[in-house]
């Protein structure tokens, strides 16, 4: 039979040289890999999009200020609105689930690796695509949220929405293929027994996230395309003077938009939900509540988009709705708040860098959602949409929430990943400065939200009483700055001289702690038979009702370990997301390179598919 | 060889019985018949808009869940293909009823002379 | 047999722990996925329906005759193609390659019939992308849905190569079954283009 | 029940006094900041609300906020005091295994459901209220934001202004929003929450503001370039105090005799100014702002600058400059005929 089995005995990917190494992470498709490349390439542009913040913070710290024009700033936060969402936090939550969605379901790899290894390039070309903007003065400047028609060739007639426009539309790409994988991968590729209700929360909200990738991308690529349509072909989707109305753009965009912000939180929401039992040594406090949350979090995200647009005059009607149904989404989000207290409640907690993330977690999490409560009332969010009071919401809920959610994932999986655990002294360094900075910046941004300061202005008048609180503001902005330099030391230290972390240091719940750091190619020597949520917790304690721990299988043999097939390394993924580069860039430059683009990428795509059939190792019978 | 993959690919299939040569031309035919009613409706003369339009839809609703459910044998597959589809379908024309409300609340007033 | 099929399953890298084909649910939640890309695509035609300030109106220029046949077109196609699929699961490999074969040429009649209606559009009634916001819609909507037919049936046709070739046979089925589901879905969205856009007035 | 952590060979961190310091101050320091800067009487403040939109919002967003600041509070000391009183102690055995309880999982969902109901209900009768047809009586005013500045029309009086937006106090003004090029929003922050201006589209704001006053607004929503620089004022007069302020607006331009000025005027009319600026009887154009009365503005250029000589020759040589992006080319003005514009346009009271 065996006729996709072209899977050869896990590969030995160290060749030694160094273009031999270079090579074999240019054509892995080990999720693990992979989950590395992506998890480093999220951070490098975490720090872009961080260096764009400090610029915008200096402008902003006192006022009159010239140290940028307009056009520059206007670059700058459309490109760090763009940089975090797309090329910081959403990789970075990829790296997750690439590296932990296979050890966490006890399986030995993704659906499709290949597709994984696709969706990497892809993303990677996408990122590079969009930043090369910058070495061609062409950085987009129509905001993260680019609304129409402030985006169409009459009033932005340079490449510089085209970069945008066409770099979100590969970086969609990417999210949807690897979004379809992940769906694939968590609903067929679990270990015996871990049902759906047996799966860790974390992959739950994976899972969830999944659902929302795939489900919303869709919207803004169509967005997209008929933005692309206008720019290029003269259509008149969001062309005033022919009838057509901007307001669809906003739409669209927000269709997908708000799910987006979901895509963003829910992993950081799993991390935390992991990483809170295993230092208070309980499971999660009412699991299945938090996964419902989950659900109901991500189904309702789908018809709440229209709490983004209160003020462009909808009618009474329609806020109304908008305004009870992202009420409604509220009330999910608090009970999961509860329930992690309520996993700390009567534990021993243990305090390590990763709790102290997921805490500062919760208690930032709850501000942003507390003001958030406050801008789902339209009366009152016409006071303070697109002024620092939204800016300081969503970063309390990006920041406090997402980026201390990753930061406590990385704290709590780099020793699964790396083999090594990151200094303590040093992380505690990094979280209160962190935390510290964070505060700083963001906390005083409600206020000066409230006394009027507009969002995405490059200037402004010295009498209106917003140049203090700026200036703190800018202040703790570096101390953020500071704070990841003691991250970025942390690493280092580490790697040098960091301790060895063993199998399971943390004494934690879940699969991926009962195999070596980091683990080997195949990740499960044997796979495991799911009893529980808590699987690895059960076989080293029993079920906490008396029940013995349970009885651990013969050693692996030799036999065993040589029977796993894993796949091959491949080029294929790496060209083809070159081609597709290739034809998208075209559109800014030649209708014939987009040809040879478009034919380069389906001729790769049909040796991309048939890669596998039939093989000539492969043997049939 | 060729059997077993195939009882391999019934027993994939998970729920109840399986279509045969003989459902799918059945399907087929009633989704000709429907087509033609639907075509044709649009020629009889006074029938009330509303009417047409409702009807209109139901035809094609049934059309295309004969499709789904028979060709693409989702009435026979697992659980969780039904819900993957089924679910964003759901989804995709709530959202598309609900745009629809939202740009006829929209008053698009004639150009107003600037 | 099944156990034999069973035992086999552990070694083949698409059959998961559920006993599904990995490939089969990821077309499936592909399909899930488009459903909403058309969605948009849809709701903003409905949304902009009535709204275009100038240019041929849509019942000037529709030739209801000519979208009738294509609808029969693909539904047709949608036959052949699971016709296709129960000659393969036979493994009567020439029939199915012959079925296949005729599914593609249905839907490449379809795609021509498409490219005649727009030449039509645009050279007698005037109707260009750019003409009015019944144009651009239009034109978009159709357009991709017209591009998911060709590459449905650049798709078939490599199918077919193969099948010639001697690369094609039973244990495939899967990697056909696919393409058919990705084929009814198009087949499916024009039924509900062809009511919503075209019949409904 | 009792094995002891596997983890136990982990040692006890000792306490980073050098860390503790660093928090230390810096909560001092903070304290100290709060002390001083939380002004809440600012000319852009949207908490002392100047009309009743402004008020009727203001109560919600106290009601919220008291009521999550509640909750804030009550949620954070939880937490910290669940992490102090939970916290690991040596030898420590493993803790019971909860998983859950359902009627305080069930209980917290419904609490949460009730307060957001609190909030829903006062919401959606405000949101009713300020979205009503405007009465007949209202002053109507047609408000037109363009890149990178806001013209003002009374169609009842036959004026048009720019930057500078009179209201009566006591009366309702009900705005007609409208954009020829690209969204923007227009706000007041303290007579009440923004509307976006949308192309092609007419949006409705109706409010009365109830104290006279000088109110900065501004533009919120991203409109390219200069949206910075996009900014108004709203005057709110007593009711006669208005009424002079329009009769003095339908007057014909005022002649000026100083010479410096009609030299200014006579460039005016001879140079490409006319092609974009109406000045009553003297020119139509409808690109830039309406200088008929310029001079009783106290401000120009987005209300960015004061009108003053020096300002207008700064602005007219190097429109650009002052504004980025500004539509208003640059004329390539000599010193003396910026000089000469500007006594013109400064005699235009």
């Amino acid at each position: 039979m065996a006729t996709q089995a072209a899977f050869m005995p896990g590969s030995k990917v160290e060749t030694g040289t160094f273009w031999g190494t270079v090579w074999s992470w240019l054509t892995t498709v080990d999720h693990k890999r992979i989950g590395i490349l992506y998890g480093t390439s999220a951070f490098i542009f975490f720090l872009v999009g961080g260096i764009e913040a400090l610029i915008m913070r200096l402008q902003l710290a006192r006022p009159d200020s010239t140290l940028v024009g307009p056009e520059r700033f206007n670059e700058l936060f459309t490109m760090h609105g763009t940089t975090m969402i797309f090329l910081a936090v959403m990789p970075l939550s990829a790296a997750f689930f690439n590296y932990m969605i296979p050890l966490m379901i006890g399986a030995r790899d993704v659906a499709f690796p290949r597709l994984n290894a696709l969706s990497y390039w892809i993303f990677l070309s996408g990122a590079l695509f969009l930043n090369s903007s910058w070495l061609f003065g062409l950085a987009p400047d129509g905001g993260w949220f680019g609304y129409a028609n402030l985006t169409s060739s009459q009033f932005s007639p340079r490449h510089t929405i085209d970069f945008w426009m066409l770099g979100l539309q590969i970086l969609g790409i990417s999210s949807m293929l690897a979004g379809f994988n992940f769906l694939v991968t968590i609903i067929n590729m679990r270990a015996p027994g871990m049902t759906l209700m047996r799966m860790p929360v974390f992959i739950w909200m994976s899972f969830v996230t999944q659902f929302l990738l795939v489900l919303a991308f869709p919207a803004i690529t169509v967005a997209l395309i008929l933005l692309m349509f206008d720019r290029f072909f003269g259509t008149l989707f969001y062309a005033p003077a022919a009838g057509g109305d901007p307001l669809l753009w906003q739409h669209l965009f927000w269709i997908f938009g708000h799910p987006e912000v979901y895509i963003l939180i829910l992993p950081a929401m799993g991390i935390v939900s992991e990483v809170l039992p295993t230092f208070s040594r309980k499971p999660l406090f009412g699991a299945p509540v938090v996964i419902y949350s989950g659900i109901m979090i991500g189904f309702f995200g789908f018809g709440v988009w229209s709490h983004h647009m209160f003020s462009v005059g909808m009618g009474p009607v329609a806020d109304a709705a908008f305004s009870i149904s992202t009420m409604l989404i509220a009330v999910p989000t608090g009970v999961k708040i509860l329930n992690w207290i309520g996993t700390l409640w009567g534990g021993t907690i243990r305090f390590r860098t990763p709790l102290y993330f997921s805490l500062g977690f919760i208690a930032m999490f709850t501000m942003g959602g507390l003001s958030g409560v406050m801008h789902a009332s339209p009366p009152v969010d016409l006071q303070q949409t697109d002024t620092y009071f939204v800016v300081a919401h969503f970063h309390y809920v990006l920041f406090g929430g997402s980026i201390f959610g990753l930061f406590s994932g990385i704290y709590y999986w780099w020793p699964k990943i790396t083999g090594k655990l990151l200094d303590e002294r040093l992380g505690l360094w990094h979280f209160w400065t962190m935390m510290l900075g964070f505060n700083m910046t963001f906390f005083p941004q409600h206020y000066l939200g409230l006394v009027g300061m507009p969002r995405r202005i490059y200037t402004y008048a010295p009498d209106l009483g917003w140049n203090f609180w700026n200036l703190i503001s800018t202040i703790g902005a570096f101390l953020i700055a500071v704070s990841l330099l003691f991250f970025i030391a942390n690493v280092i230290k580490t790697r040098r001289s960091g301790a060895v972390a063993g199998n399971d240091p943390w004494d934690a719940r879940t699969l991926e702690w009962a195999i070596p750091s980091p683990p080997p190619v195949y990740n499960f020597a044997r796979l495991p038979q799911v009893q529980d949520r808590d699987d690895f917790w059960l076989q080293k304690y029993g079920d906490g009702h008396g029940g013995a721990p349970r009885p651990k299988g013969g050693p692996v043999t030799a036999a065993e370990i040589a029977a796993i097939h894993m796949p091959p390394t491949s080029y294929w993924p790496l060209l083809l997301a070159i081609a597709l580069a290739v034809m998208v860039s075209g559109l800014m430059i030649s209708m014939v390179q987009v040809a040879i683009g478009g034919v380069l990428t389906l001729v790769l795509m049909y040796k991309f598919a048939m890669e596998l059939h039939r093989p000539p190792g492969g043997h049939g019978h | 060889m060729a059997e077993h993959h195939a009882a391999a690919v019934a027993t994939h299939g998970g729920g109840g019985g399986h279509a045969t040569v003989k459902t799918y031309i059945n399907v087929a035919i009633v989704l000709a018949i429907i087509t033609a009613v639907e075509v044709a409706s649009l020629y009889i003369p006074g029938l009330p808009s509303s009417l047409l339009v409702i009807s209109l839809l139901a035809m094609s609703a049934v059309k295309f869940f004969l499709v789904v459910g028979f060709f693409m044998h989702l009435r026979y597959d697992h659980p969780i293909m039904r819900a993957l589809f089924v679910g964003p379908l759901i989804i995709a024309i709530a959202i598309i009823l609900a745009v629809m409300a939202l740009f006829s609340a929209f008053v698009l007033l004639p150009r107003v002379v600037l | 047999m099944a156990d034999h099929a069973a035992a086999h399953a552990v070694h083949d890298p698409n059959i998961g722990n559920t006993g599904l084909d990995n490939r089969k649910v990821g077309m499936w939640a592909f399909l899930g996925s488009d459903c909403m890309f058309f969605g948009s695509l849809i709701g903003t035609y409905l949304a902009y329906k009535g709204k275009s300030i100038s240019g041929p109106l849509p019942r000037e220029v529709f030739d209801i005759p000519l979208t009738s046949y294509s609808a029969a077109l693909l539904l047709a196609s949608s036959l052949t193609m699971v016709l296709a699929l129960a000659a393969l699961q036979q493994n009567r490999v020439k029939t199915a390659a012959r079925w296949l074969f005729v599914t593609a040429m249905l839907g490449l009649h379809f795609v021509l019939n498409q490219v005649y209606e727009f030449t039509t559009f645009v050279l007698h009634h005037g109707l260009t992308l750019s003409t009015s916001l019944f144009g651009s819609t239009f034109f978009v909507l159709t357009g991709f849905h017209g591009a998911h037919v060709t590459g449905g049936v650049i798709w078939l046709l490599l199918l077919v190569t193969l099948a010639m070739r001697g690369k094609l046979d039973a244990r495939d089925y899967t990697k056909v079954e696919i393409a058919g589901l990705y084929w009814h879905f198009v087949d499916i969205v024009w039924i509900a283009i062809f009511t919503v856009i075209y019949l409904i007035p | 029940m009792t094995q002891p952590s596997p983890t136990s060979s982990h040692p006890r961190k000792r306490f980073d006094w050098t860390l503790a310091c660093l928090l230390g101050a810096v909560l001092v320091l903070a304290c100290s900041c709060s002390a001083v800067g939380w002004n809440w009487d600012t000319p852009m403040s949207t908490v002392i609300p100047k009309s009743d939109f402004g008020k009727m919002t203001h109560e919600i967003f106290m009601l919220i906020s008291w009521w999550t600041l509640g909750i804030f509070i009550a949620v954070e000391a939880t937490l910290v005091y669940v992490c102090w009183r939970f916290r690991d102690r040596a030898g420590a055995a493993i803790p019971k295994q909860v998983h859950g309880h359902t009627a305080l999982e069930v209980g917290w969902t419904i609490a949460f459901a009730v307060i957001l109901l609190v909030f829903a209900i006062p919401t959606i009768r405000v949101i009713f209220k300020t979205q009503e047809a405007p009465a007949a009586t209202a002053l109507r005013v047609e408000v037109v934001g363009k890149q990178w500045w806001w013209e003002f029309r009374y169609p009842q009086f036959k004026i048009t202004t720019a930057n500078e937006l009179h209201l009566p106090v006591g009366q309702t003004a009900t705005f007609l929003l409208n954009a020829p090029d690209v969204i923007h929003s227009f706000w007041m922050p303290q007579l009440g929450g923004k509307r976006d201006v949308v192309p092609h589209r007419v949006n409705h704001l109706t409010l009365t503001p109830d104290t006279p006053g000088d109110y900065p607004g501004q533009c919120a929503e991203y409109c390219g370039m200069s949206h910075a620089n996009m900014r108004f004022r709203v005057i709110v007069h007593p009711p006669a105090e208005f009424e002079k302020w329009v009769k003095t607006q339908q007057a014909p331009p005022v002649e000026s005799a100083d010479a410096l000025a009609q030299q200014g005027k006579t460039i005016f009319t001879q140079s490409a100014c006319v092609g974009c600026h109406t000045i009553t009887g003297i020119s139509a154009g409808h690109i830039g702002p309406d200088l008929t009365h310029f001079a009783s503005r106290r401000r120009f250029a987005g209300s960015l600058m004061e009108s003053t000589p020096d300002n207008l020759v700064k602005w007219i040589e190097n429109p650009e400059h002052m504004k980025p992006g500004a539509l208003m080319p640059n004329l390539g003005m000599t010193g003396e005929q910026s000089k000469a514009l500007g006594a013109y346009l400064l005699s235009l009271k």
